[in-house]
């Protein structure tokens, strides 16, 4: 076994277009690697962006947050508000110290199955890139 | 009550589709050792019968009370799990899957890895599963009736469609007949029907149905309420005719004082009518209506020594007193068919339509060719001694389409196929003439469609590529300065009329019926459908559709098609008679809510406003989720800075259990 | 016991024969003054007027874990307790502060963690230069005060003279070995002096006497409700004095680690007093506020004999809005 | 131009109306180089208020901060409005607090106060490290002039104004009832040179920065309290359930929450500069706070505090906002 770093990456993905997409990814057979886990909400509106936050707090070396293509929302409008939300919040991650490829957002429709393969590389990489979060990771910090 | 979680999780093999990857067995032994965690049980199929029996067994002898399942996706088989769930006697909300097949097994080649990362989506689900709370689906009783605003082929389809299966229907027209702008078309493309032949059957069908009640020269004032419950205010406006006694025989127009001397709405201005008028011969309700606006009468007080139209009717129908009366009803379901306006050429200067006279639109050619229209069918311009016939015309297409500069990027669909059916019509009229269209491209996409341009083509009617930069008036000719793309050389055509191909547009007044309704509007401005795929007839407002131009461009059988659409799934929630409600919404904790709005304004289906409560005897404001509206997207419990407004089972207090799980398990 | 002096230049010397010893001292932690761990003697401050934060950050630390577990083990390790062998640069208000806080900790349970770090030998500064909210003259102090002190430290310069004051203090001084020097004749008339100018330079002053007494009739008085009128609520005042010593104790859970935690809490928040209920029997910022004078100066001086102050003048430094702790004490001395 | 008997006179005349429940305005301090907020209730209090360099605190907190007591069963709430003195900055805060219904238009009574910029008090106080009494300052053209018990020290505002002062572009008043006297000319403008000057350095750099600066937090709240933006019910941060940020003060619980903090002020910051101020160990939040305010400018032409009627940002959006970053 190789003891490179394995970054451990937390998405949120919107129910209808990237849940489904990735979704699609498996039906299709599709392979990508396994450092990514979901939690699944109803729309990338429903992020809360303090969310991400949390992720990085609690562990996770990168986070992605999915929804569907601008006007292809389920619900219309959510991921209009998602986008300026994660928007503003990068760029203050970024402005503290977060690594760049830390935080990432996706447009994954639900029959971009190969896409999501793609974004789960991509973001895999850039958190393995980045090394492991430390700067405010939570764990074990003064125990 | 002992509410504590008793947690049973079963680990799906699917086959060998999860356990070839998944060592289902080590998933087992881990899970077992989780909090809560009462029963972990293997299966190969647990959507299977006998999978599922193994959760109604072990509710009911372990007194499980949450139940994780480690298997294919939820968008497979949450239902299945849930419907599980409620045989078992729990709650089907007490479910939680975790997807360790689209998800895991199938897109991991390693066994460890895939086995560990199921382990994690495994422990996420069961930290969600512990504090997942019961929920319950309402049903609300659906009116069994329908409103169908908007009186022309869309409306008038719907409106049939839904009465013909036995439910009421209001029908609300602005103007006053129905039949809409199909009405004032000559004969239609491809098949050049007569458009009035087959439309009249329909109009009087409308008017005659028992289930429908017409209600023309009306307007919509507002609706409120949710599906299966709206409320309609409808102002019928005064039409100064008592309709119960009019006749419709016409002497009153006969006798009016401006007789021929108002413009006349139907035939686009170039006919004219009275103050006392019927829109067109075939109007329906053929009751005859009185123009406040132009009226001697009711504009200066008086006419004449008495009004002529009231000597002259018989029947005394005629009311100067009559007033706006505001009717008011309960429906279950919506349908928007309000239609579209033509694009206004005076908006590209450059055609010279507001300079000269012989430049036309579309429409205003539709009138002429039309028997019924103004010069009875014949195609003839000016007024008297200088009357002529054109002999040269063209026709400029995609005026106010897929032109940026005038905020239209769309393609109006249906200008290509009418500009060839008016050019065809031309050349019957007039032998001999010299007809030709300047275009983009011809887009002749439907049934029938690109034989009809095939035939026009060959009837000697010339197509030129060539998008015209000015018209000009040169003598008495118009001159069209464009390049012709194809052959590259500018031209200067000079001819006798032109054609301007205008395209369609939202209603001006589009945005009363997104304020009364909380409808949206796509980028075109045209209303947005719930999906472009696979809900276009939906909108996000449950029980209101969407049906013909009003939702976007479209010929008269894709309209059609839309409004027996529109009907179809509007007569889905007036036949069950019942709709049942998202029970996954959000909900607002008012006692810490602080009011600031915000969900109120995210909120994508209206379904959040704000009350005044008493908070100890002082009155504060909060959001309040209107049930029925709610849809759960969430956005507002993302937006909510207090954390006040959550979306049941996704409440933060649920999700950051599995954020905390997902980040610390390595 | 004989007094010794150390040479400015000869300080990071003497700071070094201490490096065996877990040495605590002033230093910059972001952009203002406290307690810390000195790894680099060049980053210790002594030219300062106090420490943001006292030192009873040092022996009750904000965040203090009692004990970890694992989720569903009855088991719990404890974590090594004590860790501070010295504590140098103590003003004197802040050194008699802790012995205030010190029956507190030591009265009906003797909390081990507070204890085993009070064992450390805590070294005074006096005061050349108080500051302008210093009031301790009124409470029994001084700026050379020296209770609760086991050496005290003069700034005379060019040096600094060390004055042992218990055998602890003494037995520190021996290990400094060469970089101290014998005290020379003068040093401590020098001191005496500094020390009386200092006490001159104290202007504010407040009148103690009978406030503990009088306070309890005041429960109703208009002068809670005018001073809460600008509270923000925040926890600066408490969280600054060097007596406060309230905490909350808190389980933190990790995945299946968790800890037992206790922290500083403030009875200026609105949840300090919150019941599981929702009832909160002290709603809102005006019975906070009379908590808050009430606990110094009557409650505690019931229970303990003396006034929970010592006029370090903190919670008026640093107080957003004036809410000036000498102006209180005045309203209730001339209240009705 | 500032004529504080003017102030005291309107003061007098609004506390004497019978819908006014009191008057929030400032006093001369304690001690040094201070200012209080006073809450007057009759019209013989005004003789106290002052407005001067030294006025600091933004008043407009109050606004949200009072509490609400239990009306007795059988009476009325007190429906009696609020008058408030402003400066410009303070006067954004009662705009946002409009656009986010914090406060009804009716219940609230605004005396603008324009402004020539308030003092930083450390600035001051290494100035005139001796100053022990209370000290009261004017304006005086381009400097501040201060009455020390020695004698008048006039000092250029320049050296002695609060950062936010120096890039101040509202100096008057955007909403008031009344306007106390003549406006200002606005003398400053923002480039946001220390953010800039943050962005410029590597993520690590950035992160050493910051990360003594949040060590350091005592999770006092005063920040957040101060603040006149934030006045939920029950704030999300120190919530235990569910618990976003743990009690324990430490690096990592005291980063999220600073992040949080400023999160929930994106497009809602209407940089008073308070938080800043009343850090007891300093942290520069306005640098942090800043970086949004700078996005939301140049991200969406967005200004928060200025428009009564503007849609909030963070529930708005546009169809084509920027989103380069997204895959």
């Amino acid at each position: 076994m190789s003891t490179e770093f394995e970054p451990n990456v937390v998405a949120f993905l919107c129910n209808w277009c990237s849940y489904a997409g990735a979704d699609l990814a498996g039906t299709s057979r599709t392979h990508y690697p396994s450092n990514l886990n979901v939690i699944r909400v109803m729309c990338s509106g429903r992020v809360n962006p303090l969310y991400v936050v949390n992720a990085l707090q609690q562990g996770a070396d990168g986070v992605l947050v999915s929804g569907c293509h601008p006007g292809d929302c389920h619900y219309m409008e959510g991921n209009f508000y998602a986008r300026r939300r994660f928007t503003l919040l990068r760029e203050l991650l970024e402005y503290v110290g977060v690594e760049p490829g830390r935080f990432n957002m996706s447009w994954v429709s639900a029959s971009e199955g190969a896409k999501w393969k793609d974004v789960v590389g991509e973001v895999t990489k850039k958190a393995k890139e980045a090394g492991p979060f430390k700067q405010f990771r939570r764990a074990k910090i003064n125990w | 009550m002992n509410n504590k979680p008793k947690i049973g999780v079963y680990v799906c093999h699917c086959g060998v589709n999860i356990a070839r990857t998944v060592d289902v067995e080590a998933v087992r032994e881990f899970a077992s050792r989780l909090p809560n965690v009462k029963v972990v049980r293997n299966y190969a199929y647990m959507c299977s019968d006998p999978g599922q029996l193994l959760i109604r067994d072990d509710v009911e002898k372990e007194g499980l009370n949450r139940i994780v399942v480690a298997s294919c996706s939820p968008r497979m088989h949450e239902n299945t799990f849930r419907k599980t769930l409620a045989a078992a006697g729990l709650n089907p909300y007490y479910l939680e899957m975790a997807n360790i097949r689209e998800q895991c097994s199938w897109v991991h080649e390693d066994r460890e890895e895939a086995t560990a990362k199921a382990k994690k989506l495994v422990y996420a689900a069961v930290a969600k599963a512990r504090l997942l709370e019961p929920l319950y689906e309402k049903e609300v009783e659906v009116e069994p009736a329908s409103l169908v605003i908007g009186g022309g082929i869309a409306g008038i389809q719907a409106a049939l469609d839904i009465a013909n299966a036995g439910f009421k229907v209001y029908l609300v027209e602005k103007t006053p007949s129905v039949g809409g702008r199909m009405s004032q078309l000559d004969k239609t493309f491809p098949t050049l029907d007569c458009s009035a032949c087959i439309l009249t059957p329909k109009m009087v069908d409308v008017a005659n149905h028992p289930n429908i009640e017409l209600l023309a020269y009306s307007q919509v004032e507002d609706i409120s309420g949710y599906v299966g419950n709206f409320d309609v205010k409808v102002r019928k406006k005064a039409r100064y005719v008592d309709v119960d006694k009019c006749t419709g025989c016409g002497i009153c127009a006969e006798e009016c004082r401006l007789k021929g001397r108002i413009p006349s709405e139907f035939d686009m201005g170039m006919g004219k009518r009275s103050a006392i008028y019927l829109p067109f011969p075939q109007a329906v309700p053929a009751k005859y209506t009185i123009d406040p606006e132009r009226c001697l009468y009711l504009t200066r007080g008086k006419c004449g020594k008495s009004p002529k139209c009231a000597d002259a009717c018989t029947a005394g129908a005629i009311n100067f007193e009559q007033q706006d009366e505001i009717v008011e009803f309960k429906v279950g379901t919506v349908i928007v068919a309000t239609g579209f306006d033509t694009f206004d050429p005076t908006r590209k200067p450059e055609y010279g339509y507001a300079d000269y006279d012989n430049v036309l639109t579309g429409l205003e050619l539709e009138r002429l060719v039309s028997a019924s229209g103004p010069t009875g069918g014949n195609i003839v311009l000016g007024e008297g001694e200088n009357a002529f016939v054109p002999k040269d015309i063209a026709f400029i297409k995609c005026v106010g389409s897929r032109d940026k500069s005038v905020g239209n990027e769309y393609c109006s669909r249906v200008c290509c196929m009418y500009t060839a059916k008016l050019a065809h019509l031309v050349e019957e009229k007039i032998p001999g003439a010299n007809v030709r269209i300047y275009y983009m491209d011809v887009r002749a996409f439907g049934k029938g469609f690109e034989e009809f341009y095939d035939r026009v083509r060959r009837e000697g009617i010339r197509y030129i590529r060539g998008n015209p930069s000015e018209i000009f008036k040169r003598g008495d000719k118009l001159v069209i300065k464009v390049e012709d793309t194809l052959a590259a050389t500018p031209l200067e055509d000079e001819v006798d009329m032109v054609v301007l191909a205008v395209g369609l547009e939202p209603r001006k007044d589009a945005r009363e019926i997104i304020d009364i309704l909380r409808l949206s509007q796509s980028a075109d401005r045209f209303y947005l459908e719930a999906h472009p795929k696979l809900a276009p007839v939906d909108t996000a407002t449950d029980g209101v559709f969407l049906a013909g131009c009003a939702q976007g461009p479209k010929d008269i059988p894709d309209t059609v098609a839309q409004a027996k659409g529109a009907a179809s799934s509007a007569l889905v929630l007036l036949s069950s008679g019942k709709v049942k409600i998202q029970a996954q919404i959000s909900f607002i904790n008012e006692n810490t809510c602080r009011g600031c709005g915000y969900c109120v304004e995210i909120c994508p289906y209206g379904a959040i406003e704000l009350v005044t409560i008493s908070r100890m005897g002082n009155p504060v404001q909060v959001g309040r989720v209107n049930e029925a509206l709610c849809k759960g997207c969430g956005a507002c419990a993302a937006a909510c800075f207090s954390g006040s407004a959550q979306q049941k089972s996704f409440m933060d207090r649920q999700i950051l259990p599995q954020i905390a799980v997902l980040g610390v398990m390595r | 016991m004989d007094m010794k002096k150390v040479r400015k230049e000869k300080f990071a010397d003497f700071l070094a024969t201490l490096a065996e010893q877990k040495l605590y001292a002033p230093q910059k932690v972001g952009e203002s003054l406290r307690f810390a761990p000195v790894t680099d003697s060049g980053k210790v401050e002594l030219e300062m007027s106090n420490t943001t934060v006292p030192p009873k950050s040092v022996f009750f630390p904000q965040t203090e874990t009692l004990y970890r577990y694992e989720v569903g083990n009855t088991e719990i390790q404890q974590p090594a307790m004590g860790g501070v062998d010295i504590v140098l640069g103590v003003r004197p208000c802040d050194a008699r502060a802790q012995v205030i806080v010190d029956s507190l900790f030591g009265w009906d349970y003797n909390d081990p963690y507070y204890q085993e770090r009070r064992k450390a030998t805590v070294v005074g500064l006096a005061c050349n230069k108080p500051c302008v909210n210093c009031f301790c003259l009124s409470l029994g102090g001084g700026p050379a005060s020296t209770v609760g002190l086991d050496l005290l430290m003069t700034d005379l310069g060019d040096a600094y003279l060390l004055q042992p004051l218990t055998e602890k203090g003494e037995k520190l001084l021996a290990l400094a070995g060469e970089t101290v020097e014998t005290a020379a004749a003068g040093d401590r008339e020098a001191a005496e002096s500094l020390h009386g100018q200092a006490e001159q330079m104290i202007t504010r002053k407040v009148e103690t006497a009978g406030v503990a007494e009088k306070l309890p009739g005041l429960w109703e008085h208009s002068l809670w409700q005018e001073t809460a009128n600008s509270c923000l609520g925040c926890g600066i005042c408490t969280f600054l004095c060097p007596t406060c010593h309230c905490f909350d104790i808190q389980d933190e859970v990790e995945g299946l680690e968790g800890r037992r935690c206790r922290m500083w809490d403030s009875c200026m928040f609105k949840e300090y007093t919150l019941h599981a209920s929702g009832h909160n029997p002290r709603p809102t910022r005006r019975e906070r506020t009379r908590n808050r004078i009430n606990h110094k100066y009557s409650y505690f001086v019931q229970k303990f004999g003396h006034t929970a102050c010592v006029g370090c003048g903190r919670c008026i430094n640093y107080c957003p809005v004036n809410i000036d702790l000498v102006e209180i004490l005045r309203q209730v001395k001339e209240a009705l | 131009m500032v004529n504080v008997d003017k102030l005291k006179e309107i003061a007098r005349e609004t506390i004497s109306r019978d819908d006014v429940k009191y008057l929030i305005g400032w006093r001369q301090g304690t001690y040094g180089f201070r200012a209080a907020p006073y809450f007057m209730s009759t019209p013989e209090e005004a003789e106290e208020l002052i407005f001067s360099p030294l006025c600091t605190n933004n008043l407009a907190t109050y606004l949200t901060l009072a509490e609400k007591l239990p009306v007795p069963r059988g009476q009325e709430p007190d429906s009696r409005k609020v008058a408030l003195l402003v400066k410009g900055c303070d006067s954004r805060a009662v705009v946002q607090q409009l656009v986010e219904q914090g406060i009804s238009r009716e219940r609230v009574l605004v005396i603008g106060c324009p402004c020539r910029g308030v003092i930083d008090q450390k600035k001051v106080e290494a100035k005139f490290p001796d100053v022990r009494e209370a000290v009261s300052a004017v304006w005086d053209g381009d400097t501040v002039v201060f009455n020390l018990p020695g004698g008048s020290v006039a000092v250029p505002r320049q050296e002695v104004l609060a950062g936010k002062c120096l890039t101040c572009r509202y100096p008057n008043p955007v909403i008031a009832d009344v306007t106390v006297w003549e406006e200002v000319a606005v003398w400053g403008s923002d480039d946001y040179v220390d953010v800039r000057e943050l962005e410029a350095g590597s993520p690590q750099q950035r992160w050493g920065f910051w990360e003594e600066k949040f060590a350091s937090c005592m999770r006092c709240y005063s920040c957040r309290n101060v603040c006149p933006m934030c006045y939920c019910e029950d704030c999300v941060l120190d919530r235990l359930n569910p618990q976003w940020i743990m009690r324990s003060v430490n690096t990592a619980e005291n980063t999220a929450f600073h992040l949080a903090r400023a999160f929930h002020l994106a497009g809602r910051c209407i940089e008073c500069g308070e938080c800043e101020r009343v850090c007891p160990v300093d942290i520069p939040l306005m640098k942090l706070n800043r970086k949004l305010t700078k996005e939301v400018r140049d991200k969406y032409a967005y200004e928060p505090g200025v428009d009564p009627e503007a849609k909030p940002l963070q529930a708005s959006y546009r169809p084509d906002d920027k989103e380069d970053f997204i895959l």
